[in-house]
């Protein structure tokens, strides 16, 4: 089993205009910035892109919604990012959003053989709109679908040639879950490793689960929200 | 009348020794800091973390490390690391005993509206809607009337829903009310706020029982 | 947060006559044995039991099934025990046989506030009688209800006074899902150590899941099927 | 005509590179021993493991490592433990290219019965439902005929099945057959066994075109 492609470049090969893309990420933290830059390279368009966030103006998902790339995202929150404001209300830019937690369920379920299944989220307010509602315990549910995709693209911490992935901190988020949903899934991570050297009992998403993988350059690892605290002296 | 800090301190009193607890962004963020020291709870944050510490010293930030307003955090020892369905697992689950958010109205029935406002951007729920469906324990912790000192505790709420019949408390500046048969039960009114001042910043159904004590926050 | 307890006699407190127990493993490897052995001592039965299998006739749930505790099974798979078999072809006990898929996600969403789910396992079978199908796809599924316990009795490798978990290897099987469906969650472990000393990232079981921990004095870990090869020489 | 060994190394002709595979008992657990020295497989134990390696030697078996025959293991590089809901996610989403598994029983139009004797003790299905509801390359390792000498390939099955129109392929001690429109196709034929022998020995729809081939194992 070995995975590795040369870069990002060849990772992302196959990703077609129209297709369907899961990207990880919680705002800026755990996003595959070289695959995103590669995509941005890349004459790809009408995308529709299901990532928890939007990135910012001039990182992660702003990238590709600056080129116009995007045409629907499916999100669960989509602030910080004037250019994907702009879009949205101009009507350019498509914006499905789902509770967070759904969304998630939503991904997983998608890679596990699970076609639907019933959540509380979002009973009696919008999302419920055009949604089963089932009552279980004498509580209100919706059937929620599951979410794939043509292509996740995902990034860890670590990871080795057969695609077995270790994430670092809570940059682990929607990762693991959209390396199960993509019908091709791409891992770019920080540092690869030879076979064995991952403890196979700390793994977190088993190579299965990845088709390609390569160790990205470098990383920027933007911080959006720079909250410290002061040295008691 | 509390200031946001006295919320965030009424709200700690709530708060019981081995607690799981998700904090919203706002006033919520700061009951964290008024956790009784005799006591110890755990703050999850949705994006897949539980044991939370303060924000890191100047330098340590790490950028794998951050809480669902993406603010660099610590973790402390206890602390653990999981994918945002592992999360929401614990949320749905009704794994978390307190969840604490504010909002921009919450109806007598306990309905409450804290995510989208017609005609302008539209940010997303994030997970609130996961969360308020799921808790059995929702304090809402909000000022009682917005900027143009209308009422934001309703009859019904104007704006698109976040969840309904959910929340159980509501903690303003004014009082601190529950959410019962009827309406909302004026429990304690704060400092220097009298009764009459609460009835007339609230549009919902107001009941008020016996005597309000007053809000002790020292 | 100190979930310690003395012993397998106080973590199983509570525990009455009647209730369901979710007990963790897959044949006898990462079964809850010190757990196990206190209930044999305790004056409780008419057990439902939610577990993989149920042991061989002398050790795991044979013990319980020796005494005539349970009443119940809800089991995947139920060879190599004969009391079992006595007791179930006798009326003695009910079994209630599930897909393994089934199980293992019927737990998990018991304990992620997922009241039911389509699958495809089992539909044409005995296993869909009753059962809601719904096509998805084209395909026919079933639906499935989640799996709750009134206790949650759950094996690890190591622990935290946290209640947090790490299992080591095919251990782990069945026991990260019950422990989160368990109304009340109890981990025995091989090794309890002080908290800060498993790395967060490498958790498999966050400690919110469990109530109650301790460390059993000695595990047996009887093999049921010992198989080798022979060195080449 | 093939032993058990001839019927594991045809299907471990089957095998492609970068394949997950899971293997039942039985006979399937063979194919293991006979996997092509030029081509890299995964074997998946739904039990949760992918990456299994041979049996361990004699005083190295670990009580936390077996299959999903409860038989002691080892691991091989590039190998990763996993929980059983995790385990099944990669059976049910359709991650493993190939299963293949015993049966007692298989209809002309790919029902598969292999779980359950009614009047015998039960001892239930396993994971063997979830396996043949999901998988898309479904291959049935078994003798033609049970002890008693009757066909297992039959029109319809008689025993409670484990799933239906889902096996794709039949390799017997006497056949490969595929199942496709019109029943069971005869591909291949076992060394000395006939056509009429195999013909004579299937209850189920055989359609029978062209040179039937003898299957090679060398």
């Amino acid at each position: 089993m070995n995975k590795v492609v040369s870069g990002a470049a060849e990772a992302i090969r196959g990703v077609e205009s129209g297709m369907t893309l899961m990207l990880g990420g919680f705002g800026l933290c755990g996003i595959p910035e070289n695959c995103i830059a590669a995509l941005v390279n890349a004459n790809v368009n009408d995308l529709t892109c299901i990532s928890n966030n939007a990135g910012v103006d001039d990182f992660g998902l702003g990238l590709l919604l600056q080129k116009r790339q995007i045409k629907k995202m499916i999100s669960s929150y989509v602030g910080e990012n004037d250019e994907f404001e702009r879009q949205m209300l101009s009507g350019e830019l498509e914006v499905d959003l789902i509770p967070q937690g759904s969304l998630a369920a939503r991904c997983r379920a998608g890679g596990s053989g699970i076609p639907a299944f019933y959540t509380p989220a979002g009973y009696g307010t919008e999302v419920a709109e055009g949604k089963e509602v089932r009552y279980f315990n004498g509580k209100p549910h919706l059937l929620e679908h599951a979410l794939t995709a043509d292509f996740a693209i995902v990034k860890a911490w670590k990871g080795d040639p057969y695609g077995n992935l270790v994430y670092k901190g809570t940059a682990r988020n929607f990762n693991p879950l959209m390396a199960m949903a993509g019908k091709i899934t791409i891992a770019e991570v920080e540092e690869l490793v030879a076979p064995g050297e991952l403890d196979p009992n700390t793994i977190h998403t088993p190579g299965i689960f990845v088709q390609r993988i390569f160790q990205g350059p470098q990383y920027e690892k933007r911080i959006e929200q720079r909250t410290t605290r002061q040295r008691e002296s | 009348m509390l200031d946001k800090i006295g919320i965030a301190k009424r709200i700690a009193q709530e708060l019981q020794d081995g607690w799981y607890v998700n904090l919203g962004i706002g006033i919520p963020t700061l009951i964290a800091n008024y956790v009784p020291p005799e006591i110890n709870v755990e703050f999850q944050s949705e994006n897949g973390i539980l044991g939370m510490g303060p924000f890191p010293y100047a330098g340590e930030e790490d950028a794998d490390l951050i809480n669902a307003g993406k603010q660099t955090i610590t973790s402390l020892p206890g602390a653990s690391i999981f994918d945002s369905d592992t999360s929401f697992a614990m949320i749905r689950g009704q794994h978390i005993q307190l969840t604490v958010l504010g909002a921009m109205e919450v109806s007598d029935r306990g309905d409450i509206a804290n995510w989208k406002i017609p005609g302008r951007m539209v940010k997303g729920m994030g997970g609130a809607m996961d969360l308020v469906a799921s808790a059995d324990n929702i304090i809402v912790a909000m000022m009682h009337t917005n900027k143009r000192g209308q009422s934001k505790l309703l009859k019904q709420c104007n704006l698109p829903l976040t969840g309904v019949r959910c929340v159980k408390r509501v903690v303003t500046n004014l009082a601190v009310l529950d959410i019962g048969p009827g309406g909302f039960h004026l429990r304690e009114r704060a400092p220097g706020v009298s009764v009459e001042d609460i009835q007339a910043a609230t549009e919902g159904r107001l009941i008020i029982e016996g005597d309000i004590p007053e809000i002790r926050t020292a």
